[in-house]
């Protein structure tokens, strides 16, 4: 995130009180605060069926029978699903779009921000948005939506129509992908685990082709090997790799050819480095072990319940992984894992080579922020998912205590 | 196709049991003396000894009557005027290790082994019917 | 004969001890091999304490709740599978056996309680095999290769049981006596008999699942 | 097409036909042989044949004691004859074996606690119903679900949409009662992520409406998810086809994981519990649930004994419980069951056996999900059952359970028990003071 250089690194502190709000309104739901840290928001009743949206102590224009799904998006900015005379529409910084539906919900956004996508429902037919413009074709059903890097969207439709309960249709393939709401030939018996590529200029997906036969379709074209199951092919470079299991073992396959050398108990996230040269993945090396395989060189520790998510520094030195270990969350990097237990930790951020690492965690109610496996700000009742600046040398802490938010830089 | 194999394996099993039944002889058998024993699991082993020596053909009364001194045999000595008990008590003791029910079925079988003649199975000595107690 | 007899009662006993050891032994190792091979999954759940609890659970005589509702059947078998290992390692005339050729040795049983142990069984057997002609749900599952399992175990039993009497050609009740307790321990390890032990690991491995898994019981 | 005696539904006979010899040899050869091993080796080579199993079993009961139906019986008539002919089996055996498999066993594992061995007969009658699902020849209403699942991730072929539509609208109504309640969506962080089983948007929206107002009003940080994961159930796993199991958890999993919560709190379901408790996990090779799963009865039990919950008067109707087998069997909560009705109940009978030892209602593992065509002969093998709840002599059923639920209504109309069928969260909802949990007070 390239933004961060223009961000408010110098002001140690900017409170804006929030429980007030509770005084001025019916209820406040859960905040949400922006990744820059400047504004918190939240979803604010104002009376019977009157729902408003208030951002930094301020109501948006406008009053709304429902409004759901407020979100703050990278770029900074804040939309929220709202709905008035049952017609909904998404609001963007207090700005509706024009498009309006029977109903919206899975909104996402690029990760540079400038982009935002949801699914739609209208006159009981669903297509994608992007931006405020609609897919031209809609659907009968949709599911999978997924937003490219650039903008495009793509989702598993069905395309043909099927009765309730009539199975030798569903046998046939009702489902195609369609991007950006056009769709080929292909029809599948399942899709699903759409992912793009950089440029989004190519499309890969899991599918299933019978019963028992799965395999990987590239911009629709099926891969000649069949698999007992697969999880979602990823691009790395100009590659598809997706994690299939194949003879009774979950194996990595490239390109229609077999990749990594080792068989697992379970092997998926897929996570390429920023280069395309490196490929971490979560792994069960045996039943019940979790632990993270990097180019199929299996970290040396395991972990009894989960490793959730794993994630790569910008210069792909650094591989972060969140576990889960006899019940209680801890974090990862590379193949050490911190001190910090927890019973619930957020998404970690670092600086681009990885050396310093904040996260958010919960204990017993109260959230904290540590950083390197220090603790260093909190309690807190609430709080957003801290950021490190570029430079490695402040982290930005965003949390409400005593029914203040507080933006904080520490200083490391 | 199932009936078929139980009734080949129920005629098989009369047959064995018919092979089973016999008949035994009867005659006045003589059996070792049992006073050294308190109780007796079995009958006394039919046992003549004048006999049994003329069908062993057994002039050396070591043979059965030997005599151990110091865990090896003795040669050329015989102990038939002690009886067996004297040295082998009816539980094995620190001395003499081999007790007296042992000593009997091991000198009797192995011999009867060595030789291939003369009854070596419980009941062939044991014999229950006909002049028992 | 004699010659016959010696090896049928010496180098024969050691043959089929070691086929009925050796032969448990290789179905033991072949089951936890194939399962860690193939079935990993199941020492994730597996734990001495849940296994022994519920093996533990059905060796008490009724004290699972099946076991109160089939009380005949389960007292015939309670009775028959001790008796099973009672007489023939308690018996006297083993015990004289094994004394004679290792000079060692075991309190044994009375022999007039032996003998009635003996006969426990042979009713078992009879109890058993009624049930497999009589009992619907039992002769459904009943095949020729049941009645031939109950055989092998009678027999060695019957001919124990009539040549202790000594009725009959004793001789040949002794050899036959001898050949079918052998054939028995040789085949154990070849047939359903080995649910002496496989039982044990499917009760250990239910056990825990119920145990260790579901926090529940499994009797 | 409806099924008689000698014939299936269309989704069956239809499959049958397709087939040909060599795929059903095959596929039968190479699940038996490639599928298992020595669990599956070890419980055929164990079984004595001694037919004691018969009597734990409710389908052999409610047919006067049928052999055909005793567990051990199913086993001989699908397992063992697949063994003993190499996997060369016919149509007609084929079609039998779905019966068995898929509608004359409720894979309730009642029978693993009369086998003296243990020996596990619900997973050898799972591994038919694999072969089935290789074959194409499952019962077309459970199929239908499956395919929803594969499609959907849920069981019903509810749309996305609806499902967060239902939610807002069961909040909604709610507002009625207390006006400031939510049913917060996608909270992230939430200590509770509650899920339910597709049929409660799809027709028992009401279901929804209590399980909120009771979290609203013990006061718990909850959350419901508005994406594909939200729904519990699988069936999947109960027509074998294990690789979309396996998605389904994974699926539900992961929104737990996405949403950050602590534990999952759900319905009042046994099958979809275990599925996630003890099923889809295994397949996604998590030997326990990465998260803690609570049955809702295991939540209502933590909600009345910590007060978070209070009972303004106890429920006065003579009530009886019934303990489904995956909660009872499979998570050996009965006693928590027993505690929860003495704390809102007034008069409760027990029905016998109980516990671990209950009889299964007699839809579970799928039964019921193989459709109406199959009805009938559902409440001939439910004879026990309902004999079972009649002695009883009580006017309210309580079944913790959804699967329970459908089953034991029809069996109560079939029947004419005259009982009224309730979950343990009517009888709290009832019963509950209507106000909010504050700490102290």
């Amino acid at each position: 995130m390239e933004e961060k250089h223009t961000w408010d690194w110098r002001t140690e502190l900017k409170e804006i009180p929030v429980s007030e709000w509770t005084s001025r309104y019916n209820w406040v739901e859960d905040p949400c605060m922006t990744p820059d840290g400047e504004s918190v928001a939240a979803i604010v009743n104002l009376d019977e069926m009157a729902f408003g949206i208030c951002v930094n102590g301020e109501l948006w224009d406008g009053e709304h029978e429902k409004a759901w799904h407020l979100v703050a998006l990278p770029g900074n900015r804040i939309a929220a699903a709202v709905c008035r005379d049952e017609e909904w529409s998404l609001v963007v910084d207090g700005q509706a779009w024009e498009n309006q539906f029977d109903f919206i919900w899975n909104l996402s956004a690029t990760p540079d921000g400038k982009h935002i996508s949801i699914a739609f429902q209208k006159d009981m037919e669903y297509g994608m948005a992007v931006d405020d413009t609609c897919w031209e074709e809609s659907f009968e059903n949709m599911t999978g939506m997924t937003l490219g890097d650039t903008g495009k969207t793509a989702a598993v439709v069905q395309v043909a129509p099927m009765a309730a309960a009539d199975i030798n249709a569903f046998a046939k393939g009702v489902f195609a992908v369609a991007q950006d709401g056009r769709f080929g030939e292909e029809r599948f018996l399942n899709a699903w685990d759409i992912s793009f590529d950089a440029t989004c200029d190519n499309l890969a997906w899991a599918v299933r082709l019978d019963r028992e036969q799965y395999s990987v379709a590239v911009n629709g074209t099926v891969w000649d090997s069949r698999f007992q199951q697969v999880w979602q092919p990823v691009f790395c470079g100009d590659a598809v790799v997706a994690p299939v299991r194949y003879q009774g073992q979950w194996r990595l396959f490239m390109n229609d050819e077999p990749f990594w050398l080792n068989g697992y108990a379970n092997l998926w996230r897929l996570k390429p480095s920023a280069d395309g040269r490196h490929l971490a993945a979560i792994v069960a090396q045996e039943f019940g072990r979790w632990t993270v395989a990097e180019d199929d060189q299996v970290w040396p520790v395991t972990w009894d319940t989960m490793v959730r998510d794993i994630y790569y520094s910008d210069d792909k030195d650094t591989l972060l992984a969140v576990f889960k270990d006899c019940g209680a969350w801890g974090l990862a990097r590379n193949g050490t894992a911190w001190n910090l237990r927890c019973d619930k930790i957020f998404t970690p951020d670092m600086n681009r080579d990885g050396s310093v690492v904040a996260v958010g965690f919960e204990n017993e109610g109260q959230f904290f922020v540590a950083v390197n496996d220090q603790v260093i700000a909190g309690p807190y009742e609430a709080m957003g998912d801290p950021v490190v600046n570029p430079e490695g040398d402040k982290v930005l802490v965003k949390g409400i205590k005593n029914g203040v938010y507080r933006r904080q830089v520490v200083t490391l | 196709m199932g009936e078929i194999r139980m009734k080949t394996c129920l005629t098989a099993m009369l047959v064995v049991l018919a092979f089973c039944f016999g008949t035994a002889g009867a005659q006045e058998l003589i059996r070792m003396d049992t006073y050294a024993f308190d109780s007796t699991r079995r009958p006394a082993a039919v046992f003549d000894h004048d006999i049994h020596n003329e069908a062993a053909e057994l002039d050396d009364c070591a043979v059965c009557h030997h005599v151990w001194e110091n865990g090896t045999l003795v040669e050329d000595e015989s102990s038939e005027d002690s009886p067996c008990s004297e040295c082998h008590g009816v539980n094995p003791t620190q001395e003499n290790e081999m007790a007296l029910a042992n000593a009997f079925h091991t000198k009797c079988r192995s011999c009867h082994i060595d030789k291939g003649a003369g009854p070596i199975l419980c009941g062939q000595c044991h014999r229950k019917m006909q002049g028992g107690e | 004969m004699n010659a016959f007899i010696d090896f049928i009662m010496g180098p024969m006993v050691w043959i089929s001890f070691l086929i009925f050891l050796g032969g448990l032994g290789y179905k033991l190792y072949r089951i936890i091999h194939e399962v860690r091979t193939k079935e990993g999954y199941v020492f994730s759940y597996l734990t001495w304490y849940h296994s022994l609890r519920s093996i533990g659970a059905w060796l008490i005589p009724f004290y699972p709740r099946a076991t109160r509702q089939q009380p005949f059947f389960y007292g015939a078998s309670y009775i028959f599978h001790l008796a099973l290992f009672v007489v023939p390692l308690f018996l006297s005339a083993h015990i004289v056996l094994v004394e004679e050729a290792f000079n060692v040795s075991w309190p044994a049983l009375n022999d007039t309680f032996a003998d009635l142990l003996t006969v426990v069984i042979i009713a078992s057997l009879a109890f058993f095999t009624g049930r497999r002609l009589i009992q619907p749900e039992v002769k459904f599952l009943t095949t020729a290769q049941d009645f031939a399992l109950l055989f092998i175990v009678l027999i060695p039993f019957l001919t124990g049981f009539l040549a202790y009497h000594q009725v009959f050609a004793y001789q040949w009740m002794m050899i036959l006596h001898i050949l079918s307790g052998e054939f028995m321990l040789i085949i154990i390890p070849f047939s359903r008999f080995s649910h002496m032990i496989t039982a044990a690991l499917t009760r250990a491995y239910t056990g825990s699942e119920f145990g260790n898994v579901r926090h529940a019981r499994d009797w | 097409m409806n099924p008689t005696e000698n014939t299936l539904d269309q989704a069956v006979e239809e499959g049958l036909e397709r087939l040909t010899q060599e795929r059903i040899t095959r596929t039968v050869n190479q699940v038996l042989e490639k599928e298992t091993g020595a669990r599956f080796t070890a419980y055929v080579e164990t079984c004595m044949r001694c037919g004691l199993c018969a009597d734990a079993c409710s389908f052999f009961l409610s047919n006067d004691r049928d052999p055909n139906r005793m567990p051990a019986g199913k086993v001989k008539q699908t397992v063992w004859e697949m063994l003993e002919k190499k996997g060369r089996v016919s149509k007609d055996f084929l079609r039998r074996a779905v019966r068995i498999a898929h509608l004359e066993c409720n894979v309730c594992r009642r029978c693993s606690m009369y086998c003296p061995f243990g020996i596990d007969i619900a997973y050898m009658m799972l591994l038919v119903r694999r072969i089935i699902h290789k074959l194409e020849i499952t019962p077309l209403y459970i199929q239908d679900t499956v395919n929803s699942h594969s499609a959907t991730l849920n069981q019903m072929w509810v749309k996305e949409d609806e499902w967060i539509d239902t939610l807002q609208w069961q909040e909604e109504d709610a507002r009625e009662e207390f006006e400031d309640l939510r049913i917060p969506l996608d909270k992230p962080g939430a200590d509770i992520m509650y899920s339910v089983i597709a049929p409660e948007p799809k027709f028992q929206a009401g279901l929804i409406y209590q399980a909120a107002v009771i979290m609203h009003a013990a006061g718990m940080n909850w959350t419901m998810p508005s994406r594909p994961g939200w729904d519990n159930s699988n069936m999947a796993m109960f027509t074998g086809d294990n690789e979309i199991s396996g998605r389904i958890a994974r699926a539900f999993y992961e929104t737990a994981a996405d949403l950050n919560v602590r534990r999952i709190v759900m319905g009042e379901c046994g099958h979809a519990f275990r599925s996630v408790y003890d099923v889809g996990n295994r397949w996604d090779a998590w030997a326990m649930p990465p998260f803690e799963v609570v049955h809702a009865l295991e939540f209502y039990h933590e909600l009345l004994t910590q007060g978070r919950i209070t009972i303004t008067e106890k429920y006065g109707k003579k009530v009886t419980l019934h303990d489904p087998c995956n909660v009872s069997r499979g998570r050996g909560l009965h006693d928590m069951a027993r505690e929860v009705v003495g704390m809102t109940c007034s008069d409760f009978v027990e029905m016998t056996p109980n516990r671990e030892h209950n009889y299964c209602c007699g839809a579970g593992g799928g039964v019921i999900n193989c459709g109406p065509p199959y009805k009938g002969e559902r409440m001939v093998n439910n004879r026990v059952k309902a004999e079972q709840l009649r002695d009883t002599g009580a006017q309210v059923l309580i079944a913790p359970c959804h699967n329970c639920h459908s089953g034991l209504e029809d069996i109560v109309h079939h029947y004419e028990l005259n009982m009224e069928v309730k979950f343990l969260g009517d009888i709290i909802y009832e019963t509950m003071e209507k106000r909010v949990y504050t700490p102290g007070v």
